[in-house]
């Protein structure tokens, strides 16, 4: 996993590749990716882990983590630190809730966005408009975001009852969900596949099978999102535009560039796609609305981002990477021991590319690391509960901790601009 | 349960006020104070249970009321504050909802020694005999569990069945005890997959994506009755039932959720296990409008019809009889339930 | 007061180029510009000079549209204008090079010349092919697809001209382009300059450096606290005349009086290399040493390693080899004891390494001497002191500041110089590493701080001197050094080098500039 | 210089008063909006706020200031240089864990047990917070990420812990509680049944005045205010960055330690159910609320407390969401920096008039040969 960091992140500075090697270069590694998963799960038995199940699981359990992470990457890539994700996803949940309950499934969608957006829009007006210091009102605004979504839930969900939903002063469930997608003839016989649990076929199987057994228009839109995103950021005048107020926001204005109206832009953009994270958990991975149902899933978006060093490829990582562990923890506890032996492959093989590349002592660090993961393996049998339900953010941390650390924000990230500060 | 809410079309009901309506109309010479835990009315839960026994009280004892709820994060002190609030206007009885308010009630019901209290769930934190005027009252949710358990042994086709627990405390392992118990009871090849959201974050209890999440990896090992025990969370576990279709069953918690279910997963409501916190709240209400006031412990286990199951949608009208029998069995004490797992 | 230049050259019925007339720009309790009259004529390359402050930067940005004028007109070609934004600007034809780079690091040359001009050409080939067209026709050399934060202080210069061209300028505003060149990197920009006056570009140029301005110029403004005051023909002009103009005083110029070099080796440093994380060498077996009372100048073109010589010396980077301070071992030793043992620090960018711009000026006298009195007693910081000192060096280095209590950042960057130096020379320092200490600085603070630098000097001070103007290192040193791509590549004697010389060793022109400079 | 005095002035009344001042009436009056949208009451919503706390009332708001005083100010030791540490709420559940469990066990006699929990709180605050920091300047890990992540991590130990080990506690557990003669007894202004206010409240006016001594008088303090000013600077000048980075973080810690120890030792003997969760997100706000500054957030605290305490009741009383004053909250936080911003650059165009002024007629005196036109 950790290999494919490295990757990404050199990809950023060597030499352009054309978008067909690119391509073949990322799936080849996919490939040989799957292929150790693949390895591990014969070695140890453990199914799940490449199950269409489970990998659809993930699926569902990343795409709110990363909404709120693509979030993240289009405000700081203008330049600003959306810390308020957390509000502008709870706000998206309420609003999703609200209007698919009085229009339907898609609508609730669209409020889910229009709410995120709204709060993008109060965190552009602080930040931009007022130079609020952006930590200040993120942070403000998940507050405010708590408790708005928390008094309108108690206003305008208390009485709801009738066949689109039943509400509650705290919940909102029953609403109607947007539709799931199965790929008749080519499911079942994926599915038949999986279950055959043969080395590599199975497994690839298994991740097709979650493509094309009931899934929901929303995560495929998710995905195509993150190719949007990849593409309007690096390949438009308007992303070109957007990147500049981020890198250099005096330079892009002597150029005539209106950075206030991009900063606007990129936040409320944002906001919006937090905002349909927020959605995506109330109508697609929860049945309904709850209070406060985000449960830190926006601070978790913003670690994935910068775990993907503002870069869509390395959100989608970092994102999955949490999605992927956290939901195989809550469906077989007794995977996360299989894991041991995935994580001990890829400190090795992070120690082997220290140790090509000269650094002996860090590969002698990090070997010893898998080496410990190793006999952790081999003498236990399960991991222990406490273990298991920690296993995604000790998972984060160890990933992050061994990786190379070429961590490159936005140059101006952060930074209050003025208008006429230009040179 | 909010059965009798009524149905409401889209676009109604916008009102700051939490639904206590009730209290607004009520009135009497009996001032009952309600004070409810994190989640209040319309939690489809604990709460609304005893806020159901608080409409009872209401319609047939005639007493008027009051009711205020915990927040979340909030002071020690906030529940203390509720509670002499409630008494200096006057309530008697006032019936905390919840075993979080077992320190406060004890320190408060010292200085109101005319006021009754009574905690769900509750117990007397300090052991000494001082607070009589305090009442516990508790619940064998571990009897109800055993029959909701043994009713999943005798469903389940697979011979797999799931527990969904919100947060691995005792509280909740005592469902899961149960549970495991009634279905080896009726079904020894039955296999019991466990799985809990959290290990200890209470947002265990308010994640319906988890309790999803959980559901669907038992449902893809095999599992086709699922019990769960995971407050806001059993939602996401109803769900995860329904989308898995027809054969497959779940069972509620605490209130005939069956009732408060949409549509679509009323299905796949087995049955519920009840806790009657309505019975509870009801019987404390009633003990001090007959002028004698319910005080220290008092457990509502099957006997005293403090817990069962939920007959609502008719899907165990084929084992009722099986289930009784073994319930006759525990009311008389030839099986102990065990209450850790 | 002003001299009129119309005769110089034929008058047309429709005025060309650009007129400025009666520009006020006030700044809240700042008066920037007050009653600015410049005429401007086409084809030509005019240039405006000044002392810092005077207000230069703050009209070409009103000519630019970044900030609007209070009162006055702008004409164009006969044209009346008002520019709400730069977009106007771009539109009426006018292309400005900022006093401080205007680029953005982590984006290619293509991005940061299409930005803003995508309808052009676009953003893809059709602007790459365009960018390389113009790369080559003024010989600029340039990558369209580097990333500019692995390009040189000269290339970033180019980089900003080409942004100016590909958007079709006719006029393009220069200010201080030269202030970070050598004289080869000059000389080829003033080539380049001249090529687009005679393809029919007009240049509005700031700078300085006077002999640059007689070199290069057609005609001359002065301008002074806001206002023009004169204007000059460049081909009769001294250049005591113009400083005189500019600030109503001397141009006084670094002269060195005898050598007060003892032969105490002070600083000895000897096969220093620092290697960066990519495995870079930027310093490369460094050998040398500095004498009590000597100054030891070194040249070299940005980015050869200066800084990072200045940064090793300070102990903010870990290099091979050993450094002594007199008899003593400093490779161990952390920045905080390197301060403590009397070394000063004049960093090269004030802003970045200098000052805290949001604290007090008396605050800003304790960095860098926390643990040192007068600002440091018993393990705490002494108020008292370190205001006490603070107000001495205000008015000992005269810097210019309403009270001690002010915030740096409400200083004019010559005064803010003067603290630093006043700072860095308190606690009567053996060995000062000035880095460009006057850049930026008008020629009356320049002057100061050259005294203050040969005042010490006498007293046993060594110092190491970097600056990128060859005038000041040739008149101030005792001994020059020329440094190339991080090697110490041959020494002159500053009485009988020119600054070609240094120039040509800089670039590595000449193979063996360093024997033949040396004394 | 007098007016730079005069300037100086309005500067400091201007952002102590005025700014907060504005900031309170318009976190009030979006809250009154918001409550007039869901159609209730806002006279019922203000009757209720404003009202006179009573004795109690007033007790608790004390105690709450203090908790939230001090997680505010381990958030803001973080802040003055630049470092984000959102694992206060971690740092101070896993301390307050062990302090209790530590006290608990009464290895020591009496009050000197109290003495051991804080410094055992201070030293687990510290170690936690200090593993981001590690992480930080050895690894480059953002602490950001490493603080969210190790609140998870602390929050799911302790649970854990307390569910394996603990006491049993009705359905819950506890840790063993301190036996009596290691708990303050308090101050009682009012009647016994109002309550005491907590002993260890004085750890919030000692920490208080030591953070604010350590940053303001100390060699340290100037260090890491630089740092945050101007990291490049402070580099320059001495400043070990990534020592500073683990230090810091590791006081923010310790502070973050003993954020719920007043309580511990006044109120509940115990770690378990009645443990006060959420203080160190709420301590973040208040943070930012106060500019960091411990007077700042002294008052930032009691407000904080004040409208906690006071909207309690909205339920009960008139039956709306105490949820509410979260928008005021979170309101008043964005509402006074804008403020403060609007006041500075009042006051910052006031001292630049000054400077001006006092330039001017320094030249004026130096000056008296005017520009000369050089013939050409
Ligand atoms: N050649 C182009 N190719 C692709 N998109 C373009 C092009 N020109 C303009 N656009 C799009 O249209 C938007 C508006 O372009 P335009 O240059 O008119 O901006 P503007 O009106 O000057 O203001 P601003 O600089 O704020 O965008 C741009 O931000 C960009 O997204
Ligand atoms: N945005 C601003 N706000 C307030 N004052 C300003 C601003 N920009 C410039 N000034 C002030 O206006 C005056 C003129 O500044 P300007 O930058 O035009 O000087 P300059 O002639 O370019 O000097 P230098 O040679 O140092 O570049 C200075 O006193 C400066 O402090
Ligand atoms: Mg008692
Ligand atoms: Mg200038």
């Amino acid at each position: 996993m950790s290999t494919q960091i490295s990757e990404a992140v050199k990809e950023s500075s060597a030499a352009r590749l054309s978008n067909g090697q690119r391509a073949m270069r990322y799936a080849l590694l996919a490939l040989a990716v799957l292929a150790i998963v693949s390895a591990v799960r014969v070695a140890t038995g453990a199914d799940e882990i490449t199950s269409s199940g489970s990998i659809r699981a993930a699926l569902t359990a990343t795409c709110p983590i990363l909404l709120a992470a693509l979030g993240g990457l289009w405000a700081e890539r203008a330049g600003v630190v959306n810390i308020g994700l957390e509000g502008q996803m709870l706000l998206g949940t309420w609003g999703a809730a609200y209007c698919a309950y009085h229009f339907g499934p898609y609508q609730g969608l669209l409020g889910g966005i229009a709410f995120g957006a709204l709060g993008g829009l109060l965190h552009a007006l602080a930040t931009v408009t007022f130079g609020v210091d952006h930590i200040v009102s993120g942070v403000a605004l998940n507050v405010i975001a708590l408790g708005l979504t928390t008094f309108l839930a108690e206003a305008f969900f208390t009485n709801l009852n009738s066949q689109y939903g039943r509400g509650g002063p705290r919940q909102l469930t029953g609403l109607q969900n947007p539709d799931l997608i199965t790929i008749p003839g080519v499911s079942d016989g994926l599915v038949n596949l999986n279950q055959k649990h043969w080395f590599l076929i199975s497994d690839i199987a298994g991740v097709l099978a979650a493509l094309t057994t009931r899934v929901s228009v929303v995560t495929i839109l998710v995905f195509v999102l993150v190719v949007v995103t990849a593409l309007v950021l690096w390949r438009t005048t308007f992303g070109l535009r957007l990147r500049s107020c981020g890198e250099n926001p005096q330079a892009a204005e002597s150029l005539g560039v209106n950075v206030i109206r991009h900063k606007y832009a990129a936040v409320v953009a944002s906001g919006a796609f937090a905002g349909l994270g927020g959605a995506y958990l109330a109508l697609v991975s929860s049945p309904g609305f709850g209070v406060n149902q985000t449960g830190g899933r926006g601070y978790i978006g913003l670690a994935a981002m910068i775990f993907g060093n503002w870069r869509p490829g390395g959100v989608l990582l970092g994102s999955g990477l949490f999605g992927y562990t956290d939901s195989l923890r809550l469906r077989d506890p007794s995977t996360v021991h299989a894991l041991l032996l995935l994580i001990a492959i890829g400190l090795a093989a992070l120690a082997f590319g220290r140790f090509k590349s000269g650094n002996t002592r860090g590969a002698a660090i990090i070997g010893a690391f898998a080496a410990i993961f190793v006999v952790w393996f081999l003498v236990t049998d399960t991991v222990p509960r406490e273990f298991t339900s920690m296993t995604p953010y000790l998972l984060t941390l160890l990933v992050l901790a061994f990786a190379s650390q070429r961590l490159r924000m936005p140059k101006a990230d952060g930074q209050v601009y003025r208008k006429g500060s230009a040179g | 349960g909010r059965s009798d809410t009524g149905t409401s079309k889209p676009g109604s009901g916008t009102s700051a006020a939490a639904d206590n309506t009730i209290c607004k109309d009520a009135k009497g010479d009996t001032k009952v104070g309600l004070a409810f835990d994190v989640g209040g009315v319309g939690d489809q839960s604990f709460n609304d249970s005893a806020y159901a026994g608080l409409k009872k009280a209401v319609s047939e004892l005639g007493v008027a009321c009051t009711t205020g709820e915990a927040t979340d994060g909030e002071a020690e002190s906030a529940r203390e504050d509720r509670l002499r609030t409630m008494a200096d206007a006057g309530m008697n009885p006032i019936v905390a909802v919840g075993f979080a308010y077992s320190e406060a009630v004890d320190k408060v019901s010292g200085d109101y020694p005319d006021v009754n209290f009574a905690v769900i769930d509750g117990f007397d934190p300090t052991g000494d005999a001082a607070n009589d005027n305090v009442a516990y009252l508790g619940f064998a949710e571990n009897e109800g569990s055993f029959l909701v358990g043994a009713a999943a042994g005798l469903k389940t086709k697979t011979n797999k069945v799931g527990f969904v627990g919100g947060v691995h405390m005792d509280l909740i392992k005592k469902f899961e005890a149960g549970f495991t118990q009634g279905v080896k009871a009726v079904n020894p090849k039955a296999k019991v997959l466990v799985g809990y959201i959290q290990e200890s974050d209470l947002k265990g209890f308010g994640d319906p994506d988890g309790g999803k999440q959980v559901a669907n990896g038992q449902l893809d090992r095999g599992a086709d009755v699922i019990y769960h025990a995971a407050g806001g969370s059993g939602a996401g576990v109803f769900a995860a039932v329904t989308e898995a279709g027809k054969g497959q069953w779940a069972i509620g918690v605490d209130s005939d959720q069956y009732l408060t279910a949409p549509d679509d997963q009323k299905a796949h409501i087995l049955t519920s296990m009840l806790k009657r916190v309505d019975v509870a709240t009801f019987d404390m209400i009633k003990s001090v409008v007959d002028g004698a006031p319910l005080k220290s412990y008092s457990t509502f286990d099957l006997k005293a019809d403090g817990v069962g199951y939920s007959t609502s949608g008719g899907f165990v009208d084929d084992i009722k009889a099986q289930l009784d029998q073994w319930a006759e069995k525990i009311k008389a004490g030839t099986i102990k339930v065990k209450t850790k797992p | 007061m002003t001299q009129q230049v119309e005769d110089r050259h034929e008058v047309t019925d429709t005025p060309l180029g650009i007129e400025i007339r009666g520009v006020t720009k006030r700044f809240p309790g700042v008066v920037a510009n007050h009653d600015v009259d410049i005429t401007i004529r086409p084809a030509t390359v005019h240039a405006l000079i000044g002392e810092n402050g005077a207000g230069k930067s703050t009209l070409m940005k009103i000519l630019y549209g970044v900030q609007k004028a209070d009162e006055g007109t702008i004409a164009i070609n006969g044209q009346q204008v008002v520019f709400g934004s730069p977009i106007d600007a771009i539109k009426a034809g006018i292309g400005m090079v900022f006093q401080h780079f205007m680029l953005a690091d982590n984006l290619t040359v293509l991005e940061n010349v299409v930005l803003g001009a995508e309808k052009l050409f676009g953003i893809g080939d059709k602007a790459r092919a365009e960018i390389v067209r113009l790369s080559d026709d003024y010989g600029f050399d340039l990558d369209p697809d580097a990333l500019v934060e692995d390009l040189g202080v000269g290339a970033r210069q180019r980089v900003e001209i080409l942004k100016v061209l590909f958007r079709g300028a006719k006029f393009i505003i220069l200010d201080e382009p030269t202030a970070v060149l050598v004289p080869q990197e000059v000389d080829a920009l003033f080539e380049n300059l001249r090529e687009l006056r005679a393809s029919g570009h007009t240049l509005l140029f700031i700078s300085h450096k006077l002999d640059e301005v007689r070199a290069i110029a057609d005609d001359i403004t002065v301008m002074r606290r806001g206002t023009t005051v004169g204007e000059a023909d460049p081909k009769t002009v001294t250049k005591k005349q113009l400083a005189e103009l500019m600030v109503g005083s001397e141009l006084p110029s670094p002269q060195t009086e005898e050598s007060t070099v003892t032969d105490q080796v002070l600083l000895s440093l000897s096969d220093v290399t620092l290697v960066d994380a990519r495995g870079r060498q930027l310093l490369s077996d460094i050998d040398l040493d500095i004498r009590k009372g000597e100054v030891l100048g070194i040249a070299g073109v940005e980015g050869n390693g200066q800084a990072e010589l200045v940064e090793t010396i300070m102990g903010m980077r870990k290099a091979t080899g050993t450094i002594r301070l007199a008899d003593q071992d400093l490779v161990s030793w952390d920045t905080r004891e390197r301060r403590e043992a009397g070394i000063g620090f004049i960093p090269e960018d004030r802003h970045h390494h200098g000052l805290l711009l949001d604290a007090p000026l008396w605050e800003n006298r304790i960095l860098g001497h926390q643990t040192l009195p007068p600002s440091s007693k018993n393990g705490l910081i002494d108020r008292a002191g370190a205001k006490a000192d603070t107000d001495r060096i205000v008015a000992e280095y005269d810097v210019r500041t309403p009270s001690i209590n002010t915030h740096a950042r409400a200083l004019s960057g010559g005064n803010q110089q003067k603290l630093i130096v006043g700072r860095e020379m308190s606690g009567d320092p053996v060995l000062l590493i000035a880095a460009h200490p006057t850049r930026g600085v008008d020629v009356g603070a320049q002057a100061a701080i050259w005294d203050h630098i040969k005042r010490a000097r006498r007293e046993g001070l060594a110092v190491l001197l970097i600056s990128a103007d060859l005038d000041e290192l040739i008149g101030l040193s005792d001994r020059i050094e020329v440094i190339l791509r991080g090697r110490l590549v041959g020494e002159f004697d500053p009485q009988t080098a020119t600054p070609q010389d240094l120039g040509a060793a800089m670039t590595g022109g000449k193979d063996s500039a360093g024997e033949g400079g040396a004394a | 210089m007098n007016n730079m005095a005069a300037a100086a002035w309005s500067r400091k009344i201007g952002q102590a008063l005025l700014a907060p001042l504005i900031a309170l009436l318009v976190a009030m009056v979006v809250t009154s909006l918001v409550i007039m949208l869901a159609g209730a009451s806002v006279g019922d919503f203000l009757s209720v706020l404003l009202r006179a706390p009573s004795n109690r009332n007033w007790v608790n708001i004390a105690n709450q200031s203090v908790l939230l005083f001090l997680s505010a100010l381990a958030a803001s030791i973080g802040f003055r240089m630049n470092l984000f540490n959102i694992g206060v709420e971690g740092q101070y559940t896993l301390a307050s864990y062990v302090a209790a469990l530590v006290a608990g066990l009464a290895i020591f006699p009496g009050k000197l047990n109290i003495l051991v929990a804080i410094v055992i709180a201070m030293v687990v605050g510290g170690i936690w917070a200090g593993i981001a920091g590690v992480l930080k300047v050895t690894r480059g890990v953002s602490e950001v990420i490493s603080t969210i992540m190790l609140n998870a991590i602390a929050i799911t130990m302790v649970g854990y812990l307390l569910n394996t080990y603990g006491q049993q506690y009705g359905q819950g557990r506890r840790t063993k509680p301190l036996s009596a003669d290691s708990m303050f007894v308090g101050w009682v202004p009012f009647d016994a049944r109002d309550g005491a206010i907590w002993t260890l409240g004085l750890l919030a006016v000692l920490a208080g005045v030591g953070i604010s001594f350590l940053i303001n008088r100390t060699r340290f303090g100037f260090d890491l205010r630089a740092t945050g000013m101007n990291e490049a600077a402070a580099v320059a000048s001495g400043v070990k960055v990534k020592q500073m980075v683990v230090i810091s973080m590791v006081l923010s810690g310790a502070i973050a330690g003993l954020i719920w120890l007043p309580a511990l030792f006044n109120g509940a003997a115990y770690y378990g159910p009645p443990f006060q969760r959420g203080l160190g997100f709420a301590g973040i706000a208040v943070a930012l609320l106060g500019r960091n500054r411990p007077i700042g957030i002294a008052f930032g605290a009691v407000l904080f407390a004040w409208l906690n305490e006071q909207a309690n009741p909205l339920g009960l009383l008139v039956g709306i969401s105490p949820s509410v004053v979260q928008i005021t909250q979170g309101v008043v936080v964005l509402a006074v920096v804008v403020a403060y911003e609007v006041v500075r650059r009042w006051a910052t165009a006031r001292e630049q008039k000054a400077l001006r002024a006092t330039l001017d007629k320094a030249a004026a005196a130096s000056t008296d040969n005017d520009a000369k036109a050089v013939a050409s």
